[in-house]
């Protein structure tokens, strides 16, 4: 497993190169400029001074290589210091300035670091879009173990329409609806989410819940609605298979066939699936946190789109390919720890 | 300059209303504890220098603060000097080479250290520093030195006579910033300096205590604003992301916001929030025109990449028999009410404001489609084959391809105008290109505005500041974009007459201001007329505030914030 | 006791076929091992004959059959169909060989594909390898159908529509439609009825006679192998352990495996059961990956004697026509194998013989 | 085989039902046969005749929609189970009757370990404790005879071969010491050296613990092997039953003969050509109101399209539903309706 590990992470690394490659060629080549959004009353001349302060001047292989020696370099050299220097963990070690002189990976619309940027949306996107998949799991699982047992009942239909829902109405739709009613209309809930909010006691705490209903519920709608027919069509899968007869024919009760028998092998491609997801929580989700306001990593990555960011978009869809990359290793891996029949070497 | 009262629309009065009170609400610094702020577009950085972002420049002035701006009626108001230097008051030297500020003492930094004439001449150095890009170096361009003969005095020196002296340290877009804080940032470095991009030390009312690119930015009053009791608020969360819409409905419908930026919206859509009830539009008009641009240079297919649009005049745009029944045939008044409500006016002219500079020659609020056929048939254009187009009178079809940007208004006025030129008697193919490739100035690109591969092409433009002066010289026979150009050059149009470029050398010389708005109007004339364009709308700007934010005087030459400090509660 | 039918040349010479399967391991995948699915086969069939094929489960006889029809890359060894070597040659050149040697598999609901009708099905040879006309290929179509036993009218409905025994009518057709000279059957009985099977049977009897076909018929099922088959080999780990012409093999089984297993099938009669004498193997067939030192049968073996345990024995041909690969007949070839064996020491061993 | 045993099941006119979406199928049309204590009883017929369907009858095993049972009586030792709750039910599965299944792959869990798939049972039917349970479950597996028992519980099923993955299911189905053994096609996915081990195995077993064992196949040579006695089912019915040399010797219904028939064998004369019943197996769509074989059948007469026969008896303990047979007396209970 382990060897299966190393291995699935040194292929990784060309991979990944080579997804870096792509994207920074295909982001080369789309049209569109980053002074696009500079008011027109701004002179030629001078854009073009602001591009080649950008360093737009210089041919890209240069640029490309300059980034890669950015993220690869000087972005882990800054962690280090900034694991000796104000962590928790290694605070006690001597600080270190290895990244001292160093030009780190500069966004073009906000002249600050890159990475400093993904640190700071990386909470709120955590917290509302990774809430929302706890909750979307947590609800989902139950929901299709019990509509494949109870397959095309009354329960098994409503569910079937409420995940026709799910997956049909887009969170620009269900977002600006469940503003209108409870923001507009009832007043209960806030519209927009504070990401400068701290939580330092309950009432601060309730805030924090209430900022976050309607944006986790919006988003979980979508999980729920994915998972919870995936978890019913792996359970039917599994509650046609042989060994349930047998655990019937040995006298278990229904409790104990589906919740024990079926539901752990039912799981093993559901964990997966699920694994695969929590990429997705990183990347935020750009929608509903354009919706909401929760400015977090998907409402960058949409701006800086917009605003030709290219060291940042760059930067933001290269840090997804690792995650995707990474949590398909876990996923496999997971495959391999849940199921007893597969060995990894 | 007057007060340009007749700018003051009817929503804008009733902004003006609550700062007939400012004067009356007085008290502590900070007592109003917090104002918030949404502008849909997030501010990414606090240096308006390294941003020509409206966003950028507008937060940024809640902190920093240039010698004088512009107050609403687009007069120069002094700022961080005691008076604006002229002519008259020996500021400006006679041959309008030299303007010389001078800085009301006892001015310090938010920091607490004193504001100095070094600093000014710090800001000058910074944005001129060739490696810098600094976003606002046409402002600095004519600049020969600026000079310091004490820590209150600024003296600017020009390479020549300049008329109007007022670009550099002026307005929101050219603040001072701290020499001590930057100086470590000038040139290649200013891009590094993360630090000071986003936590600069100003004069102004604010200091920032937290900044988020693009997402949210934290401040509290300044303990070393200069005014007694100003700010009225303690702290600020100036909030950006989201769309328009959820700004206005923030602000109008669920009250979360007391001020929202710039609500592009359909005029029912803003009529709806109001009902609302937590809040109130509010409008104010600059030199905003939506045109339509008329090619004067042949945009045929036919021709090679290096002829079209270079060489050879129009087969018929030029006549003023068609460009004029062109205009004859809009209804300007119906494209208001469908586009943008209050935040919209109809115009006749390039330059539409301020008033000195606005010529009220023209009229154009009434459509009339038979007048224009009428000249079309008289000027010999005529539906010789009967297909229902009309032919120039050496056999050339009258089609017209309509190029804009991607926007849903433009599109429906795209739709409009295609019906109402068909009717008399053109060919019109529409056609629309995303924005950021249509403005991004790509040499590569067939589709953006300075090539101009269509026959007419619709956006809007204005200038910066008041002065119409670089603006008008958009119409230069020099300034046409070509391949020679990299296609640079703002006479997008490929308008170009001697006469033009004639009386706006004179312009360039002229000092005086009423003078100088004969001439600017007599431009503005001899473009419109000369066939550069066909003016549609004066657009406006709409904002939003609270019921209980008062003080708010929407601004449209200088910063909406510009008038920040003199915020306060209501109730 | 001599071969029914030496007179006839060999269609099909197999010599030395192994086909290993390469095992990986470690960060950079190096090959650390091969399941040695087959391991060393040589036989040859007869034209118009059927070489039937038997063992358990695992022991190769299936990977046996696809390799000689080169549907694997062969790890080493010699194919000779109709003359003509194709061991080693190329894929791409099989091509035109193909017509002449086909399969019919075992399952016939996963070998069909459910989206094609039968004509579709059975034409699919024809588009493939001929340029014959619309017409001409439906008539062919027609003839197969009729050929097999498939009623001309059902020539539009779709696989699922027919049942097991049908559904391997129309891979019969499908197989037959080229006019092949040889035919690999992988099991084509395994997934039927009993009163479905003998159908099946007879119906490749019948057609091995009209069209003159030559079979390698693999079966796990020795009783219905001793009904079609002319000759059988018995395959054990993937080597050939017996081959011999049926009526000798089944009279009288020279390998202890062959003995083994024929004596574990059983007998639908319950007065020779509670007569005869069994034997049964105990343990199971060792891995592929790893087989036992010396004799792949030695750790089951009734008879196993020190040697077998060293030395790997020689696939010989024993008596005419009879080829084992046993100790026992180390001795001279004429010696009869069950008087002169190796007395058989039962002590330790525990495998048993019940009645 | 002792005729005296006191009968243990009884089963009588049991229907079984399938709701498809194509209309009904008939899978189990009045099937009544009885289980003496200690026999092992052998049910042969072809896939769809209704041997499987039938047993998972008994005991409630049958997913319900779409299966449905139409009528009949099912008596373990006096009680009803198609009438019992769901409690009863589950005490009498894999505590009374024991389950083993046709392929031992598929019919274990593959996620759980072996020891836990055997302790399973013992904690439920017989409330033992973790250790007691463990302790048990090796003695299962040294009782089925797979060595190192105890270190082998902590392992999967995919680590057993085939064969020893059916002796795990065996032990499982001996866990609470079951009066009656159903066994469903238990060595058809063996191979024939493995299956003449579990059925040396299952003989062993049966004279040592003495339960009652229905055999359910398809290979009348595994049934001549191992039962004392034989049910014949084709087309959802039962079509004969006679003590096993009996049936071999003297098959009274002609789709006995004729399958008899068919079959080769390894030893003997060797047919020139196999015997054939030609035809397909009947579509069980409708209640059967004519004799489900005679459209394959040799003597078929005007009579068998528009009756179905009764199960005649034609001997000590023979019976045949056919109308050649009709001299014998009716069975009894088993007149088809």
């Amino acid at each position: 497993m382990l060897t299966y590990a190393i291995r699935r992470l040194l292929l990784s690394i060309p991979t990944l190169l080579f997804i870096a490659l792509v994207i920074f060629l295909l982001l080369e080549l789309a049209p569109g400029d980053p002074m696009a959004q500079v008011p027109l009353t701004v002179p030629d001349e001078v854009k073009a001074r602001m591009r080649e302060a950008l360093g737009l001047g210089r041919p890209w292989p240069v640029r490309f290589g300059l980034w890669l020696y950015q993220f690869f370099w000087v972005e882990p050299m800054v962690f280090l210091d900034w694991l000796t220097n104000s962590s928790f963990l290694f605070g006690w070690l001597p600080d270190t300035s290895f990244s001292a002189g160093m030009d780190r990976v500069i966004s073009w619309q906000t002249r600050g670091p890159v990475m400093d940027l993904v640190v700071q949306r990386l909470p709120q996107t955590l917290w509302v879009v990774g809430m929302s998949y706890v909750v979307g799991v947590l609800i989902a699982l139950p929901i299709g173990i019990l509509s494949a047992y109870r397959q095309y009942s009354v329960f098994d239909n409503v569910g079937t329409f409420v995940s026709m829902v799910g997956y049909s109405i887009p969170p620009f739709f269900s977002g600006v609806l469940v503003i209108v009613i409870f923001s507009v209309q009832l007043g209960w809930l806030p519209s927009i989410y504070d990401t400068t909010h701290v939580v330092t006691d309950w009432a601060s705490f309730k805030v924090q819940v209430q900022q976050m209903i309607l944006p986790v519920m919006v988003l979980a709608l979508q999980t729920t609605a994915q998972l919870s027919r995936f978890m019913r069509a792996s359970m039917l899968d599994n509650l046609g298979q042989d060994y349930v007869r047998t655990a019937r024919a040995k006298g278990m009760t229904e409790w104990v066939v589906v919740l024990t028998h079926v539901l752990r092998n039912s799981m093993i491609p559901v964990v997966t699936v699920i694994a695969l997801g929590i990429p997705a929580i990183f990347g935020g989700a750009i929608i509903t946190e354009q919706v909401f306001k929760v400015n977090g990593i998907g409402q960058l990555l949409i701006t800086q789109i917009q605003a030709n960011d290219l060291p940042t978009v760059q930067t933001l869809t290269f840090i997804f390919a690792v995650l995707i990359v990474m949590f398909n290793l876990i996923a496999d891996l997971l495959y391999g720890i849940l199921d007893p029949r597969i060995r990894y070497d | 300059m007057k007060l340009r009262t007749a700018l003051l629309g009817a929503i804008a009065a009733v902004a003006t209303a609550p700062m007939v009170h400012a004067e009356a609400h007085e008290g502590e610094r900070g007592r109003d504890g917090e104002v918030r702020i949404l502008y849909w577009q997030a501010p990414s950085i606090l240096n308006p220098f390294l941003s020509g972002g409206t966003k950028d420049v507008e937060a940024s002035s809640m902190i920093l603060e240039p010698l004088a701006r512009y107050n609403p009626s687009g007069e120069l108001v002094p700022w961080l000097v005691d008076e604006i230097p002229t002519v008259a008051n020996g500021g400006v030297s006679e041959d309008l080479t030299q303007i010389t500020w001078k800085i009301t003492p006892g001015i310090t930094w938010s920091d607490g250290t004193p504001f100095t004439s070094e600093d000014v001449r710090f800001t000058w150095e910074y944005c001129t520093h060739p490696e810098g890009g600094c976003a606002q170096g046409a402002k600095f361009e004519r600049v020969a030195s600026v000079e310091t003969p004490d820590e209150q005095t600024v003296v600017v020196t020009y390479e020549g006579p300049t008329p109007n002296p007022y670009l550099p340290f002026v307005g929101a877009e050219s603040p001072i910033l701290q020499a001590a804080q930057f100086a470590e940032c000038l040139g290649a470095a200013a891009s590094t300096c993360t630090e000071q991009n986003y936590n600069p030390i100003g004069t102004g009312p604010f200091v920032v205590t937290d900044f988020r690119p693009n997402d949210v930015i934290q401040m509290e009053a300044n303990e070393n604003y200069r005014e007694e009791g100003k700010p009225a608020f303690q702290s600020v969360t100036f909030k950006g992301g989201g769309d328009a819409a959820a700004a206005g409905r923030a602000v109008m419908e669920t009250g979360e916001f007391d001020y929202a930026w710039n609500l592009q919206l359909a005029p029912e859509v803003i009529a709806q929030m109001e009902q609302g009830g937590q809040g109130v539009p509010v409008a104010g008009f600059g030199t905003l025109v939506e045109r339509i641009m008329l090619n004067h240079t042949n945009p045929d297919p036919n021709l090679g990449p290096d002829e079209r649009s270079v060489v050879g005049p129009h087969p018929f745009l030029q006549d003023p028999a068609v460009y004029n029944a062109m205009s004859m045939a809009i209804d300007r008044p119906l494209l208001v009410e469908i586009g943008y409500g209050p935040a919209g006016r109809v115009t006749c002219n390039w330059v539409p404001a301020p008033e000195i500079y606005a010529s009220t020659s023209m009229t154009c609020d009434t459509q009339d489609l038979e007048g224009a056929k009428a000249m079309l048939e008289e000027a010999g254009y005529v539906d010789t084959d009967g297909d229902g187009v009309r032919e120039t009178p050496d056999g050339v079809p009258m089609n017209l391809l309509y190029q804009t940007s991607t926007n849903a208004v433009r599109q429906d006025f795209q739709a409009l105008i295609k019906e109402w030129w068909e009717e008399i008697g053109f060919s019109v193919e529409l056609r629309n290109i995303d924005s950021s490739v249509f403005f991004g100035g790509d040499a590569g690109s067939p589709d953006t505005f300075q090539k101009f591969y269509a026959d007419v092409q619709m956006y809007a433009n204005n200038f910066p500041g008041t002065d119409p002066q670089a603006y008008l010289g958009n119409g230069l026979c020099g300034n046409i974009p070509s391949p020679a150009t990299q296609w640079q050059g703002e006479n997008i149009t490929r308008f170009c007459s001697e006469e033009y470029d004639a009386l706006w050398a004179e312009l360039a010389q002229t000092a005086d201001i009423e003078e100088r708005g004969r001439i600017a109007r007599e431009l503005n004339d001899m473009a419109v007329q000369g066939g550069m364009m066909i003016p549609l709308v004066d657009r406006g700007r709409i904002s939003a505030h609270s019921n209980s934010l008062g003080g708010v005087d929407l601004n449209t030459w200088d910063s909406e914030l510009w008038n920040v400090a003199d915020w306060y509660r209501t109730e | 006791m001599l071969d029914a039918a030496p007179a006839k040349k060999p269609l099909v010479e197999v010599r030395g076929l192994k086909m290993h399967f390469p095992i990986t391991a470690g960060l950079f995948r190096r090959q650390v091992g091969a399941v040695k699915a087959v391991d060393g086969v040589s036989f040859d069939i007869h034209e118009g004959e059927t070489l039937g094929v038997v063992g358990e489960s695992g022991c190769g006889k299936s990977t046996c059959g696809r390799a000689v029809l080169r549907l694997y890359d062969i790890t080493e060894g010699t194919i000779r169909i109709d003359g003509r070597d194709i061991g080693q040659v190329p894929q791409a050149s099989l091509r035109q060989m193909r017509p002449t040697m086909q399969m019919v598999f075992q399952d016939p609901q996963a070998s069909l594909n459910p989206r094609m009708t039968v004509q579709s099905i059975i034409q699919e040879p024809l588009d493939e390898h001929t340029k014959m006309s619309k017409a001409e290929k439906r008539e062919k179509v027609f003839q197969l159908m009729d050929a097999v036993g498939l009623n001309r009218r059902f020539a539009g409905r779709y696989p699922h529509a027919f049942s097991g025994g049908q559904r391997q009518r129309i891979g019969i057709a499908r197989a037959l439609a080229l006019n092949p000279k040889f035919i690999v059957c992988d099991e084509p009985i395994a997934a039927l009825d009993v009163s479905i099977q003998a159908q099946v049977v007879n119906l490749l009897e019948d057609l091995q006679k009209e069209f003159g076909l030559t079979y390698l018929f693999i079966s796990h099922d020795l009783s219905m192998v001793r009904h079609i088959a002319t000759r059988v080999a018995v395959m054990y780990l993937g080597k050939i352990v017996e081959l011999s012409p049926r009526e000798a093999l089944y009279a009288e089984p020279l390998h202890p495996y062959t003995e083994a297993l024929l004596s574990a099938v059983p007998e639908p009669d319950p007065v020779l059961h509670d007569t005869a004498e069994r034997i049964i193997l105990t343990g199971d067939v060792p891995s592929p990956a790893n087989p036992p030192k010396g004799c792949n049968f030695c750790t089951r073996c009734p008879r196993v004697m020190d040697i077998c345990r060293d030395i790997d024995p020689d696939y010989r041909e024993v008596r005419p026509g009879r080829y084992v690969a046993c100790h026992l007949y180390n001795e001279t070839q004429d010696q009869t194998a069950g008087t002169t064996a190796a007395p058989v020491e039962e002590q330790e061993h525990p495998t048993r013989r019940v009645k | 085989m002792a005729e005296t045993a006191p009968t243990v099941l009884d089963v009588r006119d049991l229907k079984t039902v399938f709701r498809t979406r194509s209309g009904e199928v008939h899978a189990v049309n009045s099937v009544s046969f009885d289980l003496k204590a200690g026999e092992l009883l052998g049910v042969v017929g072809e896939s769809g005749s209704g041997k499987s369907v039938t047993m998972m009858s008994l005991l409630g095993l049958l997913p319900m929609p779409p299966a449905e049972i139409r009528s009949g009586e099912v008596l373990l030792d006096g009680v009803d189970l198609l009438k019992a709750d769901a409690r009863t039910l589950r005490a009498v599965r894999g505590g009374k009757v024991g389950f083993v299944f046709q392929d031992p792959m598929t019919s274990l869990n593959p996620t759980f370990s072996v020891g836990f798939q055997l302790r399973e049972p013992l904690r439920k039917h017989m409330g033992m404790s973790k250790k007691a349970a463990n302790d048990r479950a090796v003695e299962l597996l040294e009782l089925v005879g797979i060595p190192d028992a105890r270190e082998r519980l902590k392992d999967y099923p995919h680590q057993f071969s085939g064969g020893m993955r059916q002796r795990v299911m065996i032990a499982i189905a001996l866990a609470c010491d079951p009066k009656v053994l159903i066994a469903d096609e238990p060595t058809t996915a063996l191979d024939v050296t493995i299956q003449a081990q579990i059925l040396e195995l299952m003989a062993d077993l049966q004279s040592r613990l003495g339960m009652a064992v229905i055999w359910i196949t398809h290979d009348l040579g595994v049934i001549a092997g191992i039962a004392d006695r034989v049910l014949v089912m084709y087309g959802g019915q039962i079509v004969e039953q006679a003590p096993v040399r009996e049936l071999f010797a003297n098959p009274r219904h002609p789709y006995t003969a004729a399958l008899l028939k068919t079959v080769p064998k390894v030893s003997g004369e060797r047919e020139a050509r196999l015997t054939i019943i030609e035809g397909q197996p009947p579509m069980l769509t409708a209640h059967p109101t004519a004799c489900p074989f005679r459209d394959r059948c040799a003597h078929a007469f005007d009579r068998c399209e528009r009756e179905n026969p009764a199960r005649y008896t034609v001997g000590d303990g023979h019976d045949a539903a056919c109308f050649k047979a009709e001299s014998g007396d009716v069975m009894p209970e088993a007149a088809h309706a």
